[in-house]
C-alpha cells in the first residue's frame, strides 16, 4: 500500500498535475503582471489566470461541422499531456526529479515540442484561413528554434558528459554554467521564448494578422488545454534552464530565487521587441542561434580535450 | 422666402496673385474644348477662387487628360447634382484642384438613363468617384471595369437611387427584410486561397472586408470591401436645417471631426458671406492642430500595435491622455469636440487654458522627439518598416495619393500651405516631406507634423486676437454654391455646399481623404508578405468611416507600368474570379466554416 | 543596430508608480466644462422649440401643459442625445446647462434613459393624460 | 442527498459566478460608428485606465470571447456580419453597446442605410450612453454589467424590434 500512494500522489497532486498546472499558472501571472508593470500599468490580480482558466472549462465548447471531432478533441489532451509528463523528469520546486533515466534530458525536449506539434495539427484540422495559415507558421518556427534551443541545452551535457538530468546537476553543482557558457545561456533564453511564442517570435498567433492563430477555432475546454499546456510549458522551461545552467537547485527557495530572473529578464527582453516576420526568424535562428551554439560546443570541445 | 445674394466679398490680393496665372493657364488649354459646348459655352467664375466651364459629355476624357497632360493639379471629386424633376436634368461636377484654384467641369445629364465616358483609365482615383456618382445618381460610366456596389449593401433593391431628389427610399427594416443572402452556394472552383482580413478583426478599428489571395506568404491580389460604415449622411443632410447638418457632419469621422465640422461651417460661411471673428478663427486652428497631435500619436500607436511593438502602443497613448486632457478642458468632450458654430465658436480659451496648453505641448514635444528616435533607429522595428510598401513620387501623383502618405514620397500637396484657410493666412504653417516613400518615411512625416503643430499653436497662444467669439448668422443662408477645402490628419477633405435660399442645403458632398489613398495602400500589398499587410493598410491611417470605398484589384488588372507582381496580362495559372465570386466565397466561407 | 531603444521607459515605468487611476475605488475630478447630461430649469422656459428644433438628434421634446402661464414639461431622452450642447447656445432665456459631474449614465435597459423635467405636479398631470401613470419619473427637480 | 447536491448546486454556481465576473474576454465589432467610441475603448486599455486590472482583455476571435462590445448604429451592410459574430460565440455570453449611436442610432437616427440601435438584431445587456462616452463611463458600464451578473436579480434585455420607447 505505501508504494501505492507515492508515486500517485507524485504524479495527481503535488509536483505533478495539479501542482505543476498551479504553478505554471502563477508563474504565467507574474509575467503578465511584469510585462504590465513594464508598461507603466497596474497589471492583473494574482488570481486572473485561475479566473480565466476556470471560465473556459465553464464555458460551451463549439465544434465546427466539417472538422474531424476526434483530433479535435483529442489533439488539446494529447498537447498536456505531453507537457505534464515532462515535468516528472524535472526538479520542480527543487526537489529531486519524479523520475530519471539516462537520456532524460533529450525525452524532456521531445515532450516540450509536442504540443508545439499538437497545436500545428489542431490548427491544420479547421477549415478557418486564420488556423491554416497560423498552422504553417507554427510549424516552420519549430524547425527554425528547436534544433539550436536542444543543442543550447545539451551544453552543459557535453560538460560532463551524461544525458542523465540528475548527473548533469550533480556534476556541475558548484559552477554555475552561466557565466563560463554564456553563449549556451542566451540562446537557451532566446530558445525558450521562441518554444513559448513570446513577441519576438509570436508570428504564429499575431493577434492583428491572423486574429489567434491555429487557436482560432478552439473555445472552452480546447482553448484551456493550449494555455494551461503554454503556461506549464513555460515553468519547465525556465526550470531547466535553471536547474542546468544556474548550478542546480537545492530546494524550494532556491528554486524560486533562480527561476524568477530569468523570468524578468524574458518579460523584458519581450517588451523591447517587434515581432519578427516569420521568414526574419527562421532567418535569425539559422544564421545566428545556430552559428552561436555551434561556436560555444567548439569551445566546449576544445577545453574539454586541453584538460 | 429666399434671402437676397451675399455682399461681395472683400478679395484678398494674396489669393488673387496664386490664382490669376493658374486660371490665364487653364482657359488656354481648355479654350478649344469649351467652345464646342452647345449649352452655355465659356468661362464663369461664382467665386474669386472658382472657374466653372460647361463642356459636352463626349468630351470630358479630353478635358480630364488636358488637366494632367499640363500638370494642373489633380481631381479632387465628382459631384452629382441632381436639378430636380421639374428641370429635369441632372449635372455632374468634376472638381480639379491646382493651388488655391478650383476649376469645375459641368456637364449636362437626363435625370434618367443618362451615361458618362470613364476616365478611370487615365486617372484611376476617379474610379471611385464613377462608381459612387452610378450608385447614387444612377449615371453609369461607360468603359469602367467594375462597377457593382461601392457604398450600399449587396442587398440593395436595384434600380433605387438613393441621391435623387424624388426617390423615397424604404424604411431600412424593410430593405433588411428582403434581404437575397440566401442565394444558392456558388462554388468556387480550384482558385487561389484567400485570407479573408475583416470586417471584425484585431487589426481594423473599423470594419473593412479585405481578401488577399495568397501563395504561401505571398500576396498576389488584394480586393477590399467596405461599405459597412456607410449611414447615408449626404441624404440626411438634405433633411436636416444648417445647424443640425454640423453635428450631423461632424460624426463622419470620430478622429478628424473638428475638420468635417470646420470644413462644413467655412463652406456655409462663404455662402452666406459671413466673416468668422479673428479669435474664433485662431481657435479654430488652435483644436485643429490639437485634433493633429491626437490623431498622429493614436495612429503611431494602432501601427505600432500592427506591428506588434505593443509596448510603444502602451506608451504613445498613455501621452496621448495629456492632449485629450487639454482638448476636453477647452472644448468639453474629449473626440467629437463640437466647438464649431456657424460663424465663429463656441468655447473661448482663457489664460489658465493657455498655459496648461503651454505646459502640455512642451511634455508632448519632448515625447514625441524620444518616439522619432525610437521609430527612426530601433533596429528591429525598422526591419518591419524600412522600405516596405515603397511608392515612388510618379506613381503617387498617378495613383492620387493625399496627405501624409503622399508627402512621405515627396508629394508637395498640403491645403493649409496652398490655399490657407481660415487662420492659416495670419499663422502659416510649413509643410513636412519626405523623398523615401516607404513605411519609415510615413512615420517620419506623421511625427515631424507633430512638432509642426506644437509650435502653431505655440504661436497663437503668444498673439491670439482679441475680437468676441461668434457673428450673427442667417438661419437661411442665400442661394448659391461653394467648394471648402481643409487639411485632415489624413489628408485633403473636400466639400462642396449648394443651397437654395431655404433653412435646409440643397446638397452637400463630402470627400473625405482616406478615399483616394486606398489604390496606393492595395497596389503596395500585392508581392509582400501577408505579414506586412496590416502595417501596410495601417501605413496609410486608413479612416474608414470617412468614406466606404471598395476597389477590386486584379494582379493583372491594374497594368499602366503600376509595378503588380506578376508581369501584365499574363494568367498562365492564375484562374481570375469576377468580384461575384470573390464576394460570394467570403460570404459562403463565413457561413459554412463559421457556425456549427 | 540598436535594440532597446525604448529601455530608458521600460526601466522608469519599471522602478515607480504605475500611471494608471483606479476608476471605480478612486474618482478623479473632471474639467467643469465636460459635457454630461442635459439639466433644464422649467422656470424661465418660454415654449419658443427653438431647442426641439435645432436638436440635431431629436433628444428634446417639449410639451406644453398651458401655454398662458408657461407650464412646460420637457422629456429628455438620453439616449438619443449627442451632448453637443447646441441646446445650450440656440436657447435664448438660458434655460439649459450641461452637468459636468453627471456623466456615468450606463444602464441595463432603455427604459431608464427617457426622463421627464418639469415641476413634479406638472408631470403627474401629464403622466395621468398620457395614461401610464406608474411610469417612474426620474430627474423631477 | 438531496440537501448535499443542493448545496453542492450552489456552490458550483457560487464558483461559476466568480470565474465569469473575474475574468472578462472581450471581442470589439463596429457596425458602422464613427469609430469615436472605437478609440475610447482602446484607451480603456492603455496605462491610463488598464481595464486588464479588471480582468478585461480585449481578444480578437469571437470563439474565444464572452462579452460583445458593439458600437455604431447597425448599418445595414454590416447587420449579417454582425449576427454572425454573435451566433460565433459560446454561450454565456453579453453584449455591451457604447455609444447613443448604438443604443438609438444618435445623430444618425433616420439615415437610410441605418438600422438603429443595435438591439434592433441583437439582444443586448447594457447600454452606455455618450457620444463617445469617457473610457471611465465605459468602464463603469462593465462594472455595473458585472455588478448585475454577481446579483442576479438583474433585468432581462427585451428585445424590441419597433422604435422608440412608447
Amino acid at each position: 500500500m505505501k508504494l501505492v500512494i507515492p508515486p500517485l500522489i507524485y504524479m495527481l497532486l503535488f509536483p505533478g498535475g495539479l501542482g505543476l498546472i498551479m504553478t505554471g499558472l502563477l508563474y504565467e501571472w507574474v509575467h503578465r503582471k511584469l510585462v504590465a508593470r513594464l508598461q507603466n500599468r497596474i497589471g492583473p490580480r494574482w488570481f486572473q489566470p485561475m479566473a480565466d482558466a476556470l471560465k473556459l472549462l465553464l464555458k460551451e465548447e463549439i465544434i465546427p461541422s466539417e472538422v474531424n471531432p476526434y483530433l479535435f478533441v483529442g489533439l488539446p489532451v494529447a498537447g498536456i499531456a505531453g507537457v505534464l509528463t515532462a515535468g516528472l523528469y524535472v526538479p520542480l520546486w527543487g526537489f529531486p526529479a519524479a523520475y530519471s533515466f539516462d537520456g532524460d534530458l533529450i525525452v524532456t525536449l521531445y515532450l516540450l515540442s509536442l504540443l508545439t506539434l499538437s497545436t500545428g495539427l489542431a490548427g491544420w484540422n479547421t477549415r478557418s484561413r486564420f488556423s491554416l495559415v497560423g498552422a504553417t507558421r507554427t510549424l516552420t518556427q519549430l524547425f527554425a528554434y528547436e534544433a539550436p534551443f536542444m543543442m543550447a541545452l545539451l551544453g552543459p551535457a557535453l560538460a560532463v558528459g551524461s544525458w542523465r538530468m540528475n548527473d548533469i546537476i550533480a556534476g556541475n553543482q558548484g559552477t554555475w554554467l552561466m557565466f563560463t557558457q554564456p553563449i549556451g545561456f542566451i540562446v537557451a533564453v532566446i530558445g525558450l521564448m521562441g518554444k513559448l511564442e513570446m513577441p519576438p517570435f509570436d508570428a504564429p498567433e499575431a493577434e492583428t494578422e491572423i486574429v489567434a492563430g491555429a487557436l482560432t477555432d478552439y473555445s472552452g475546454r480546447g482553448l484551456v488545454l493550449f494555455h494551461i499546456g503554454r503556461t506549464t510549458e513555460m515553468l519547465v522551461g525556465l526550470t531547466m534552464i535553471a536547474a542546468l545552467y544556474m548550478g542546480g537547485i537545492n530546494g524550494p527557495l532556491d528554486f524560486v530565487i533562480k527561476t524568477l530572473p530569468v523570468l524578468l529578464l524574458i518579460s523584458g527582453f519581450q517588451t523591447l521587441i517587434t515581432r519578427l516576420r516569420i521568414d526574419q526568424t527562421v532567418g535569425l535562428w539559422w544564421r545566428y542561434g545556430a552559428l552561436l551554439v555551434l561556436l560555444q560546443w567548439v569551445v566546449l570541445i576544445v577545453l574539454k580535450g586541453i584538460s | 422666402m429666399v434671402a437676397t445674394a451675399p455682399a461681395p466679398k472683400p478679395v484678398n490680393a494674396e489669393l488673387l496673385a496664386d490664382v490669376e496665372p493658374r486660371f490665364v493657364k487653364v482657359r488656354e488649354f481648355l479654350e478649344p474644348i469649351a467652345s464646342r459646348c452647345t449649352v452655355a459655352p465659356g468661362f464663369n467664375s461664382p467665386e474669386p477662387n472658382r472657374i466653372d466651364v460647361n463642356i459636352e459629355a463626349g468630351d470630358l476624357l479630353t478635358a480630364a487628360s488636358a488637366f494632367y497632360d499640363n500638370h494642373w493639379g489633380y481631381l479632387a471629386a465628382i459631384t452629382g447634382l441632381d436639378h430636380g424633376p421639374e428641370e429635369d436634368y441632372l449635372e455632374a461636377l468634376y472638381h480639379f484642384c491646382g493651388g488655391a484654384a478650383v476649376t469645375t467641369l459641368r456637364v449636362k445629364l437626363p435625370r434618367h438613363g443618362g451615361s458618362v465616358p470613364s476616365i478611370a483609365e487615365r486617372i484611376p482615383a476617379a474610379g471611385f468617384f464613377e462608381r459612387e456618382f452610378a450608385e447614387m445618381f444612377g449615371v453609369y460610366p461607360t468603359g469602367l471595369q467594375d462597377c457593382s456596389h461601392l457604398f450600399l449593401p449587396e442587398d440593395w433593391p436595384d434600380g433605387l437611387y438613393p441621391l435623387l431628389k424624388d426617390t423615397e427610399i424604404p424604411s431600412p427594416k424593410t430593405i433588411a427584410s428582403m434581404d437575397g443572402l440566401d442565394k444558392p452556394i456558388v462554388d468556387q472552383g480550384g482558385g487561389r486561397f484567400i485570407v479573408p482580413i475583416g470586417p471584425q478583426h484585431p487589426a481594423l478599428k473599423e470594419p473593412g472586408h479585405f481578401e488577399f489571395t495568397v501563395e504561401g506568404e505571398i500576396v498576389v491580389g488584394a480586393s477590399m470591401r467596405l461599405g459597412y460604415v456607410h449611414r447615408g449622411l449626404e441624404k440626411a443632410t438634405e433633411s436636416r436645417n444648417y445647424i443640425q447638418n454640423l453635428y450631423l457632419l461632424e460624426r463622419v469621422c470620430g478622429i478628424c471631426s473638428h475638420t468635417h465640422a470646420s470644413a462644413y461651417s467655412n463652406a456655409v460661411e462663404q455662402l452666406a458671406g459671413v466673416e468668422v471673428p479673428l479669435r474664433a478663427q485662431a481657435i479654430r486652428e488652435i483644436v485643429a492642430g490639437l485634433e493633429r497631435i491626437h490623431s498622429h500619436l493614436l495612429w503611431l500607436g494602432v501601427a505600432a500595435h500592427e506591428a506588434g511593438f505593443d509596448t510603444l502602443f502602451m506608451y504613445s497613448w498613455r501621452d496621448r491622455e495629456t492632449v485629450m486632457d487639454l482638448l476636453e478642458q477647452i472644448t468639453g468632450n474629449r473626440v467629437n469636440y463640437s466647438i464649431c458654430l456657424l460663424g465663429g465658436v463656441k468655447q473661448d480659451v482663457n489664460y489658465a487654458q493657455a498655459d496648461a496648453l503651454r505646459a502640455g505641448l512642451d511634455y508632448l514635444e519632448q515625447r514625441s522627439r524620444h518616439y522619432y528616435e525610437v521609430v527612426t533607429t530601433d533596429s528591429m522595428f525598422l526591419q518591419r518598416t524600412r522600405d516596405i510598401g515603397t511608392m515612388s513620387l510618379a506613381q503617387a501623383e498617378y495613383l492620387g495619393a493625399l496627405g501624409p502618405t503622399a508627402r512621405a514620397s515627396g508629394v508637395v500637396r498640403d491645403v493649409r500651405v496652398e490655399a490657407p484657410y481660415g487662420a492659416y493666412r495670419r499663422f502659416p504653417v510649413s509643410v513636412v516631406m519626405d523623398t523615401a516613400g516607404d513605411l519609415e518615411a510615413r512615420f517620419k512625416v506623421r511625427l515631424k507634423e507633430l512638432f509642426v503643430s506644437c509650435s502653431a499653436i505655440r504661436t497663437i497662444l503668444d498673439n491670439l486676437p482679441d475680437t468676441e467669439l461668434t457673428t450673427r448668422m442667417p438661419r437661411r443662408v442665400p442661394a448659391g454654391e461653394t467648394v471648402s477645402r481643409v487639411e485632415a490628419p489624413r489628408g485633403e477633405a473636400f466639400y462642396f455646399v449648394k443651397s437654395n435660399g431655404t433653412d435646409m442645403p440643397e446638397r452637400v458632398k463630402v470627400r473625405t481623404p482616406s478615399l483616394c489613398n486606398w489604390t496606393s495602400v492595395l497596389n503596395q500589398a500585392i508581392g509582400r508578405q501577408l505579414a506586412d499587410v496590416p502595417l501596410l493598410i495601417a501605413g496609410m491611417d486608413p479612416c474608414f468611416s470617412c468614406n466606404d470605398r471598395m476597389v477590386v484589384v486584379r494582379d493583372n488588372s491594374m497594368h499602366h507600368g503600376v509595378r503588380s507582381a506578376s508581369s501584365k496580362g499574363d494568367a498562365h495559372h492564375t484562374e481570375i474570379w469576377t468580384w461575384e465570386k470573390l464576394r460570394q466565397y467570403g460570404i459562403d466561407f463565413y457561413r459554412r466554416g463559421g457556425n456549427k | 543596430m540598436k535594440i532597446g531603444t525604448m529601455l530608458s521607459d521600460v526601466v522608469r515605468s519599471f522602478l515607480d508608480k504605475p500611471a494608471t487611476q483606479v476608476y471605480p475605488a478612486v474618482r478623479t475630478e473632471t474639467p467643469e466644462r465636460l459635457r454630461g447630461k442635459v439639466k433644464w430649469d422649467p422656470s424661465r422656459c418660454s415654449g419658443c422649440q427653438l431647442c426641439v428644433k435645432d436638436c440635431p438628434s431629436g433628444a428634446l421634446e417639449l410639451i406644453t401643459l398651458d401655454r398662458a402661464n408657461k407650464r412646460f414639461l420637457m422629456l429628455y431622452r438620453m439616449d438619443c442625445c449627442t451632448y453637443c450642447a447646441q441646446c445650450v447656445h440656440s436657447c435664448r432665456s438660458k434655460c439649459f446647462e450641461m452637468d459636468s459631474e453627471d456623466w456615468e449614465m450606463a444602464a441595463l435597459d432603455r427604459l431608464s434613459f427617457a426622463q421627464y423635467y418639469g415641476k413634479e405636479a406638472d408631470v403627474d398631470v401629464y403622466l395621468e393624460q398620457v395614461g401610464h401613470p406608474d411610469a417612474e419619473k426620474p430627474g423631477v427637480d | 442527498m438531496t440537501q448535499l447536491s443542493e448545496r453542492w448546486k450552489e456552490v458550483i454556481g457560487k464558483v461559476k459566478t466568480w470565474a465569469f465576473t473575474n475574468s472578462i474576454y472581450v471581442v470589439h465589432f463596429n457596425s458602422g460608428s464613427c469609430n469615436g467610441c472605437d478609440i475610447e475603448i482602446l484607451a480603456t486599455l492603455t496605462p491610463r485606465y488598464d481595464a486588464e486590472r479588471l480582468g478585461v482583455k480585449l481578444i480578437g476571435s469571437p470563439r474565444h470571447a464572452d462579452v460583445l462590445i458593439c458600437t455604431g448604429p447597425v448599418s445595414l451592410q454590416a447587420r449579417e456580419r454582425l449576427l454572425r459574430t454573435y451566433q460565433q460565440m459560446p454561450d454565456p455570453k453579453f453584449v455591451v453597446v457604447v455609444g447613443s449611436c448604438g443604443v438609438q442610432g444618435g445623430v444618425f437616427d433616420g439615415c437610410y442605410n441605418v438600422m438603429g440601435g443595435v438591439d434592433t438584431v441583437i439582444p443586448v445587456n447594457a447600454y452606455i450612453p455618450g457620444c463617445p462616452p469617457r473610457p471611465e463611463a465605459i468602464i463603469d458600464g462593465i462594472v455595473k454589467l458585472l455588478g448585475s451578473l454577481r446579483s442576479p436579480a438583474k433585468a432581462v434585455p427585451v428585445l424590441n424590434p419597433e422604435g422608440k420607447v412608447s
